[in-house]
């Protein structure tokens, strides 16, 4: 047990990834590798199960620490940890995972060895991300996740697909770029990666010219996040990435890539910069408002199924910035859980559209119409999950929300009033999309005889649906190991004196010195 | 006695013939002249340097040069062969397949 | 002693559950038994509450029961809990009964209809919201209802989704009503932000302290907020657009949800409210103004529709405006009064029209009905009573309720308001008995259909529901309906002739029984000058004298028997007057027929806009022009950059010596200037 | 005295064949003012003491180096050159330019910063004198003690010359 | 009299020599029709005894042969690097010289004796030694470059390398002189301690001047031109050896020239040189066609990044560009080796549309590339991602923000390219037809080294680092 305990995050990173390397050597029967790839996710989401068991609730900190010297220098370390906020966020992915490999069960049947080796590295990495707590190790996972997404989107996509993998993929990577200036500072300045390290010796000043880099560092990080979480105005990459990837790629995509740049936001920077996190926060959250309102109403024009589900991400995951932003209790906490709602609401959405897809191969609104009829199951499950998203109480998406909007009006009232209208813009992009899906009269002959969901994707399709159901009901159970982390976070930015100077001429001062050697 | 500047801006000219001689002649060879009309300047600022110091390292300096100047005159006329034998030309503005 | 209330919503909850989940497999039979069941139970349970409820002692009013935390963060935590007072007594034993009711109702009307399961499944699933509602002990959890009520009503009126039309309403009606959430969801936000509680008993608590506000304040702002939730889900101005529209659902549905329940909601979080309210005059004023304003809007409109239901539709609209207006002069009492006797009477009307429609195979324009009463005469005779009841004239239910709301208002002082209301009342009995001619007198004016399909309210999903085929039913002529139909009629009859009795006015030597039921709710927590006030039907109450209040009575009924003379005049008597009248006042009428055109109004000034401007604005102008292709220039640029830079790259030998003397020559420049340095 | 005037005329030699290789149209010219120049530097050489290079200039450089040169001109049979149209913008708009700054900047440095205008070296003294050092008998002893190494290594540097010869010049097919 | 263990300090550069002469000797023992297979394995034998030389030489530290020559960490790291590269492109070149019929005979030879000076430019400390070693392996390598002998671009590669190469020399030449006037001394410690005593205003010039020269042979702007034209003509393998061993070596002198003789004021100039070649590299690349071109600017780009680390702070700067080249040989040689393979007869096959569809064709081979692409992009878990944060936390240390900056966002740029290669070979449908053959025993070892290599310096970069970071302070000690 105690072996378990303190190996476990290894063990549930690495498994993926050791069974992606045993996939590289079975031989190419594509029934036995999608068999060994789905015993694989589930084994990766018992593991995982692990953690929400033995975690405990309310004590402050990381747990399941795990911290060995990696490379001696620069001081390096295999350092993983995780708290309430990341824990959920494990369990999200681990439990997508499984879903994925089901819906791609028969819509991937070319290189399906090479899809399914590629959906466990990316597993993997994106696990990485959630755990570690060395900032280089984030780094190194952070880019790790690059390669199978791209990969993912450009070999088993569609239509432009190369456009898309390579847009996803120089967006984040410059972004990242960014990120890896401000590690880089924070290295040659103190001499550590280690979060917890750093985090201390900023809160108590430790770090020589950070007062002038601080504001540039955060900056550093914002980039890299808000391109990946996508925030307005570098959210463009987001559509043309969901519409070309497969479906399995867009349900990852969504439901966790996404959420490693809100993360990164909660976790680096309000938890490493709480003194610039405030003074930004401002602009920060004009900037989320904006993803709200636009996201939606851009999604509400869209002809294209996939495309609108995309531009949602964007006006959701403005919600999640939006909170993080509050800098309240009840704001973080609806953050952190809406990260869990919209992977699981987003996910299943997008697993719906793939479903959709195998079967007419196109996303085009136009195309469809009626579909209640001949796919009724397909239609209630897709309400259910459309509900979820939008919001509805006693479904998943509405506790999340509400919480960031009243934090957030907490914080600014005007902020959680046009947030507010999220709620009202919500309804409008999936009831009318819904509308002209799946109601009125079958017009498209092709439509007519489309056959209803199979047993594979209902019940790939169930645990989704119980998800929003149980996480809209009972958050408690969720919030319960949430809230703690939060609070900490929330401690931490509230501890630190409110010193930083950030008048413009004092930053260009120092933008200055730093490009002059 | 002859000031030393003297005999550095005679190699520098000397060298900046050369160099002048790459830029501006076509014929390969010529081009080639022109390299060993450089290596000529800096031979004479060694030898310029050495006489200033009394140092003798400057003259095997300068003898090393000529050894390595051989070396590359018979490579180097080598390789103009080769191209001269897939192009029939010995002009360089015509050697230029490879580009952009 | 617990009195276990969850099991009321629960009931419900897990019949819709089962008949959703399983019933496509099920027989009709059990469909029913389960759906049936489930209300039945949570009616007959609720009917066990409500005695236990009476016997409790008043200190233990309101009754509470707390479940466990829903969600907690910070010092914010709400838990799963439910209020029982006398207001949610009320309620409870409408929804429970009315929807029980309507329920047996729909067991014949719905007989011959596809996704019979998902029809029952629904209908549980809004008993169970519905309940949720009004339960709640928390803002947040009355909010579940509310926003719970609004999903059943978009699957409900959307039931027959094959319809263009009842597709488009459904969604209507569930982005209108999220138009008022927001409304509402802001006003949780500021109780959140300034009481950190969104539990009634935190809430009430926190604001009793508060002296009527003034001018506009919190308590103001809160208040305001929440009548726009209200006029939301009640279909008040300038949120009512989505509530005629919704007659595209089923019948039944239109009874329960679009008139006896749902819609009173407003109604209801108003009354809830009223210790916010009452600290906010500004806001009772505009709940006031509204109210009225919604009765003769509505009303005028009732007046020229031809479809029966829509006409119900306006009135539903117009009686929640009077329900409003008795709210606003802090009259709740008579408010929640007019609510419970309009269940009864607009149920009823509902249910008739249903069985109108039903007994004409789908037919529901008026003009092409008439004379019914010898064909359906339990219909008939039903219909009158509730149309009488709406009318207000006495003994009927809404002699009484209607009348304490006019009366209260007059008293407050609102005199113009009390004439609009009382003009309202007046095209009310109007249009009312303009229906009741049309539809019962004079002669059939329908087409005689030999072997025509058989099947109500709409006529495309005829053609999708295989079983709605009047093959295996059909009727030539207009016929009765079932008795399980005429049931739940009968049933609402009586209660609209006699649900008023319960609310006879001290003036007209009544017990006044309801007020004084009512009474503590609205007094316990009320600002110290007005608990005296509502306790006695609004401000003016215990000015007046009891014999004006007589008074205003006899003008009512006046008014209601002009508006049945006229109806009479027109529509029986002189049966050419009103086309020739509609002639003669041509754009006016056409405005009105058109229900002042505030639909296309809607389009005009706000959806087509804003889908123009998030399609060419933002889609194609910022995302495709702007950002896209701006990142896309970049990319083309830099390969443009790099196509340049290849040129550097000219192949000729001379050209990269040239480059590299170049570059010796900045280096020796530079170092030569570092040296001298 | 006699130093100066020997100084200039070589230089002027040295120079006049360095422009003489740019001017001249053909090869055969360019390769032969290039011996003129070599020629004149090892008489420069000799003013500066070099006894052993100003030697080594004459017989290897001149001598057998520029006779190869020689020879592949005339094994090539290459003619006068051709000027293209399509020659290198860059090499005379921006590389001559440099070129001339260039010099400019590196003869101004020399002549008037460094402080080597002011020491005055060579002559036909340095020849007559105790102090000639540029003998072969010294370059020799350094040649093989400090230089022992370098000097080694250059066996390879021809080793690879004869290969690099051989294998280029060699007629494929064969 | 010389001391024996001098001989040992030479050891490494004996051993190859002699196995160079042994290859030329049995060379003219097969006949003609034969495999020339045997003169390849006994290149591979003698790289092997070098590095096993040059594992002796760790335990006799110190100076040789009147101080021309030093033997240190430094020196020893750069030998292993170097012969490391010549024993991978020894062994990819087995099958690359019967498929293009290339007469091996001489290409081992020099081979062997290029590393031989390669080995010399790292270890010699006195300029003449280093201007002679440098020759060699310029010139072995401007032979090498032509030895498509049917190949006009062949030659014209090799001419156009010569013709270059020897200007740049005589750059590097001057500057050697102006050093030499200025200190009197050619020895590199010997400048040094000269230069600390007494500043010279000549030194400065000496400086660019060289820089000149050593800035042509590692390819850095603006003396990067000929690197394009070159790295297309010239055989793949001797692409693969060009662009890490001579470079490698040119950098280890520029380190000696830079940091070893303390000169001053080149700060600006290595600032400049580096922006500009990691900015004209990556941006050259991004429309190129053909691979072997692409991966030229590529190159041009990493010697910028290099060269960033040259602008930073001592002493983690030296080690953070000496483990660039490291990791930069590893993967770049692999990088070649796939494209010589794939290249087939008459390097057919060089072009991103041939590459179409690779991933079908050969996925071992697609996947090897797309892992030292990923190297060259910078992605954790391979040798350049490390080799690239280094160098910029190096830079980071020494507050060059706007270089740092300058040389991230290229690298996110030059990501581009790169991944065109792989979307080319995964998501492009072929066009060409052509049957990838079997990977030879050969290049299977060659590549094979440079993976694992490429993958140990992306996991375990430590041990590595560690001996940077002694030869850096064994450099400027």
């Amino acid at each position: 047990m105690n072996f378990i305990n303190n190996n476990i995050l290894t063990i549930v990173i690495f498994l993926p990834l050791a069974g992606a390397i045993l996939l590289a050597f079975f031989p190419r029967r594509d029934r036995d590798v999608r068999y060994f790839a789905l015993a694989v996710s589930l084994i990766t989401l018992l593991a995982s199960l692990h953690l929400p068991w033995y975690y405990v609730r309310g004590q402050s900190g990381f747990q399941f620490e795990q911290n060995v010297p990696w490379i001696p220098h620069p001081v390096i370390r295999y350092h993983l940890g995780l708290d309430g906020i990341s824990m959920w966020l494990v369990v999200l992915t681990t439990f997508l995972m499984p879903l994925c490999v089901l819906v791609s069960w028969k819509s991937v049947h070319d290189r399906v060895k090479e899809f399914f080796i590629l959906m466990l590295i990316l597993e993997t990495a994106m696990i990485g991300v959630f755990l570690a707590l060395d900032l280089f190790l984030f780094y190194f996972f952070w880019e790790a996740t690059l390669i199978p997404m791209a990969l993912i989107i450009g070999i088993f996509g569609h239509g432009r697909r190369i456009y898309s993998a390579v847009k996803f993929f120089m967006y984040t990577m410059i972004a990242s770029v960014f990120m890896l200036v401000a590690i880089l500072w924070l290295y040659a300045h103190t001499g550590s990666f280690d979060f917890v390290t750093l985090q201390s010796a900023i809160q108590h000043g430790q770090v020589p010219g950070f007062a002038t880099a601080g504001t540039w560092l955060f900056l550093g990080f914002f980039i890299a996040f808000a391109v990946k979480v996508p925030m307005f105005p570098v959210h463009t990459w987001l559509p043309d990435a969901h519409v070309e990837a497969p479906t399995a790629g867009s349900v990852l995509l969504a439901g966790v890539l996404l959420k490693m740049g809100t993360y990164g936001l909660l976790r680096f920077n309000v938890g490493l910069f709480p003194d610039q996190a405030r003074q930004n926060a401002p602009w920060i959250m004009v900037l989320a408002l904006i993803g709200i309102i636009y996201g939606a109403l851009v999604a509400m024009v869209q002809p294209n199924i996939k495309r609108l589900v995309a531009y949602t991400s964007v006006s959701h995951l403005g919600f999640v910035v939006l909170g993080i932003f509050s800098f309240t209790q009840i704001g973080m906490d609806g953050a952190v859980y809406q990260m869990l709602n919209h992977g699981v609401s987003t996910g299943g959405l997008f697993m719906l559209l793939g479903m959709l897809y195998d079967r007419r191969h196109t996303y085009e609104i136009t195309e469809y119409g009626g579909l209640a009829t001949p796919m009724p199951v397909c239609a209630t499950f897709f309400t259910f999950i459309m509900l979820s998203s939008v919001g509805l109480p006693l479904m998943n998406g509405f506790v999340g929300e509400f919480l960031i909007l009243s934090g957030a009006f907490q914080a600014k009232q005007i902020y959680g009033i046009l947030g507010a209208t999220g709620v009202i813009w919500s309804a409008c992009y999936l009831l009318w999309m819904y509308q002209r899906v799946f109601q009125g009269v079958v017009t498209n002959p092709a439509n007519k005889t489309l056959r209803d969901l199979d047993a594979r994707e209902r019940v790939s399709l169930w645990p989704v649906a119980i998800a929003a159901l149980v996480m809209g009901v009972a958050p408690m159970l969720w919030l319960h190991s949430i809230s703690p982390s939060v609070s900490d976070a929330l401690k931490q930015a509230n501890s630190v004196t409110q010193s930083a100077s950030s008048s413009t001429i004092h930053m260009t001062e120092a933008f200055l010195k730093a490009v002059g050697r | 006695m002859v000031p030393l500047s003297y005999y550095l801006v005679l190699s520098a000219v000397l060298f900046a013939c050369g160099v002048a001689g790459f830029l501006i002649k076509r014929n390969i060879i010529t081009i080639f002249l022109s390299i060993e009309l450089m290596l000529n300047g800096v031979n004479l600022t060694f030898v310029a340097f050495a006489a200033q110091l009394k140092s003798l390292d400057g003259h095997i300096f300068v003898f090393f040069v000529m050894v390595v100047a051989a070396a590359e005159a018979a490579v180097g006329l080598a390789i103009i062969i080769a191209v001269f034998r897939t192009r029939e030309t010995l002009n360089v503005d015509r050697v230029n397949l490879l580009k952009l | 002693m617990s009195m276990h209330l969850w099991i009321i919503p629960l009931l419900p909850l897990a019949g819709a559950a089962i008949n959703g989940l399983l019933g496509k497999r099920f027989p009709k039979a059990l469909v029913n038994t389960i759906a049936l069941g489930s209300t039945g139970a949570a009616f007959a349970y609720a009917l066990w509450v409500a005695a236990q409820f009476l016997a409790l002692p008043a200190d233990q009013i309101p009754y509470l029961e707390t479940y466990g935390t829903w969600m907690s963060t910070g010092n914010f935590s709400v838990h799963w809990g439910f209020w029982l007072d006398q207001l949610s007594f009320v309620m409870l034993l409408v929804v429970t009964g009315v929807g029980f009711v309507i329920h047996i109702f729909s067991v014949g009307y719905m007989a011959e209809e596809g996704g019979y399961y998902r029809y029952f499944s629904y209908l549980n699933l809004f008993m169970f919201f519905m309940l949720m509602l009004i339960l709640a002990d928390n803002y947040l959890q009355m909010f579940v209802g509310w926003e719970g009520v609004g999903l059943v009503s978009y699957l409900l009126v959307g039931f027959w989704f094959t319809k263009v039309s009842a597709a488009n309403a459904g969604k209507k009606a569930f982005i209108t009503n999220r138009v008022g959430d927001f409304g509402f969801l802001i006003a949780l936000f500021l109780l959140i932000k300034h009481f950190s509680t969104l539990e009634y008993a935190g809430v009430f608590k926190a604001v009793a302290p508060f002296a009527p506000e003034a001018s506009a304040g919190l308590l103001t702002a809160i208040a305001l907020l929440m009548l726009v939730g209200a006029t939301g889900k009640s279909a008040q101005i300038p949120l009512y657009v989505w509530l005629p529209d919704a007659m595209e659902g089923p019948t039944p549905v239109s009874a329960l949800i679009h008139a006896a329940t749902m819609v009173t909601a407003g109604v209801y979080m108003v009354a809830r409210s009223n210790p916010i309210f009452s600290r906010a005059p500004v806001a009772l004023e505009a709940v006031a103004v509204i109210g009225t304003l919604t009765a003769i809007f509505a009303a005028s409109i009732g007046l020229v529709q031809n479809d029966i239901k829509k006409v119900l539709a306006y009135s539903t609209i117009s009686q929640l405006g009077y329900m409003f207006m008795g709210c606003g002069v802090l009259a709740y009492s008579a408010g929640i009064f007019h609510l419970m006797t309009h269940a009864f009477f607009k149920g009823c009307l509902f249910l008739c029209s249903g069985s109108i429609i039903h007994g004409l195979s789908g037919e529901q324009d008026m003009r092409f009905m008439g004379g019914l009463r010898k064909y359906m005469p339990w219909t008939f005779w039903c219909m009158t009573s509730a149309t009488i009841a709406i009318a207000g004239l006495p003994p009927f239910a809404a002699f009484f309720s209607k009348d304490a709301i006019l009366w209260s208002t007059w008293s407050s002082g609102q005199h113009l308001l009390w004439l609009i209301g009382i003009i309202a009342a007046g095209m009310t009995s109007f249009y009312m008995f303009r229906l009741w001619f049309l539809t019962f007198w004079g002669e059939y004016r329908g087409p005689n259909p030999a072997g025509g399909g058989h099947g109500h309210d709409a006529d495309a999903h005829q053609a999708q529901d295989a079983h709605a085929t009047s093959g295996a039913h059909g009727h030539g002529t207009p016929h009765e309906s079932p008795w399980v139909m005429v049931l739940p009629l009968v049933i609402l009859a009586i209660l609209s002739f006699v649900g008023g009795w319960i609310g006879v006015p001290e003036s007209m030597h009544g017990p006044d029984t309801f007020n004084r039921f009512l009474a503590p709710v609205f007094t316990t927590y009320a600002p110290a000058g007005i608990a005296h006030a509502v306790m006695s039907e609004g401000a003016g109450g215990i000015a007046a004298e009891s014999s004006s209040e007589l008074a205003f009575s006899l003008i009512s009924v006046g008014v209601a028997a002009f508006g049945l003379f006229l109806a009479w005049y027109f529509y029986y008597k002189r049966k050419d007057l009103p086309a020739k009248l509609a002639a003669s006042a041509g754009g006016l009428y056409r405005l009105v027929l058109d229900k002042y055109r505030i639909d296309e109004l809607y389009g005009a000034v706000i959806i087509q806009p804003l889908i123009k401007f998030s399609s060419v604005v933002l889609w194609q102008g910022i995302d495709v022009k702007l950002i896209d292709a701006g990142v896309d220039n970049a990319a083309h640029g830099a390969e443009e950059v790099s196509d340049g830079m290849r040129h550097m790259q000219s192949g000729n030998i001379r050209s990269y010596a040239g480059w590299v003397a170049v570059g010796a020559t900045v280096i020796i420049a530079f170092m030569v200037w570092r040296g001298l340095r | 005295m006699l130093a100066q005037i020997l100084f200039f005329i070589f230089a002027a030699m040295c120079v006049g064949g360095a422009i003489n290789l740019l001017v001249q149209k053909h090869p055969i010219n360019s390769a032969l003012s290039l011996i003129v120049v070599m020629g004149s530097l090892a008489l420069i050489y000799l003013l500066l003491g070099a006894e052993f290079l100003a030697a080594v200039q004459v017989i290897v450089y001149a001598g057998a180096v520029m006779v190869l040169f020689v020879f592949v001109i005339m094994l090539l049979n290459a003619g006068e050159e051709e000027r293209l149209s399509h020659g290198s913008r860059v090499a005379i708009l921006l590389g001559v330019p440099a070129l001339i700054i260039g010099l400019g900047i590196a003869a101004w440095f020399t002549t008037h910063i460094t402080g080597l205008d002011r020491v005055a070296i060579g002559g036909p003294e340095i020849m007559n004198g105790t102090d000639v050092f540029g003998n072969p008998q010294a370059v020799g002893k350094l040649l093989f003690s400090t230089y022992l190494l370098p000097f080694e290594v250059t066996s390879v540097l021809l080793l690879i010359a004869i290969m690099g010869a051989v294998v280029l010049a060699r007629r494929e097919g064969d | 009299m010389i001391p024996s263990v001098d001989y040992i300090r030479i050891l490494p550069e004996l051993v190859v020599s002699i196995f160079g002469i042994i290859s030329m000797l049995v060379d003219s023992l097969i006949p003609e029709q034969d495999s020339k297979k045997p003169l390849g394995i006994i290149a591979v034998i003698g790289t092997l005894a070098g590095l096993a030389a040059t594992a002796y030489q760790t335990g006799f530290y110190g100076t040789a042969f009147y101080g021309t020559i030093q033997v240190d960490t430094f020196s020893v790291f750069f030998h292993v690097v170097v012969l490391l590269i010549a024993l991978a492109v020894t062994l990819t070149s087995f099958e690359y010289l019967e498929v293009q019929r290339i007469r091996s005979g001489e290409y081992y030879g020099l081979i062997l004796f290029g590393t031989v000076g390669m080995m010399l430019m790292s270890s010699a400390v006195e300029l003449v030694l280093i201007f002679i070693a440098l020759e060699i392996s310029s010139i072995s390598t401007y032979i090498l470059a032509g030895m498509r002998r049917r190949a006009a671009e062949s030659a014209e590669a090799s001419l156009k390398y010569f013709l270059l190469g020897s200007f740049a020399t005589a750059f590097f030449l001057y500057g050697v002189a102006v050093v030499f006037g200025a200190t009197g001394t050619t020895n590199v410690y010997g400048v040094a301690h000269y230069l600390q005593n007494q500043p010279s205003t000549l030194a400065f010039l000496a400086v660019g001047l060289m820089f000149v020269g050593l800035g042509f042979k590692v390819a850095s702007a603006p003396f990067h031109v000929w690197t394009p034209d070159v790295y297309e003509g010239s055989p793949a393998p001797v692409v693969a050896m060009m662009s890490t061993g001579p470079k490698a070596a040119a950098f280890a002198v520029l380190l000696r020239v830079l940091f070893a003789t303390d000169a001053q004021g080149w700060f600006w100039i290595v600032w400049l040189s580096a922006a500009l070649s990691m900015t004209i590299g990556n941006i050259g690349a991004l429309v190129q066609q053909n691979v072997k071109r692409l991966l030229a600017y590529s190159s041009i780009a990493h010697a910028g990044y290099i060269l960033v680390a040259f602008a930073a702070s001592r002493q983690s700067g030296i080690s953070a560009a000496i483990f660039y080249l490291a990791s930069y040989a590893a993967m770049n040689v692999g990088a070649f080796a796939v494209v010589s393979h794939f290249a087939q007869a008459g390097e057919k096959y060089v072009t991103l549309d041939d590459y179409a569809g690779l991933g079908r064709r050969s996925p071992l081979l697609a996947a090897i590339l797309t892992i030292f692409l990923l190297s060259l992009i910078g992605i954790p878990v391979t040798g350049g991602f490390f080799a690239k944060f280094y160098v910029f936390s190096a830079a980071l240390q020494s507050n060059l923000v706007g270089l740092t900056v300058i040389g991230l966002i290229n690298s996110a740029i030059a990501a581009y390219y790169y991944l065109r290669v792989i979307v080319y070979m995964y998501m492009r449908d072929e066009r060409t037809e052509a049957a990838v053959p079997r990977i030879p025993a050969g290049l299977g070892i060659g590549l094979a080294i440079s993976l694992i290599a490429t993958i140990y310096l992306g996991v375990m970069p430590g041990r590595v680092l560690e001996h940077a970071v002694q030869s850096a302070q064994d450099l400027i000690k």
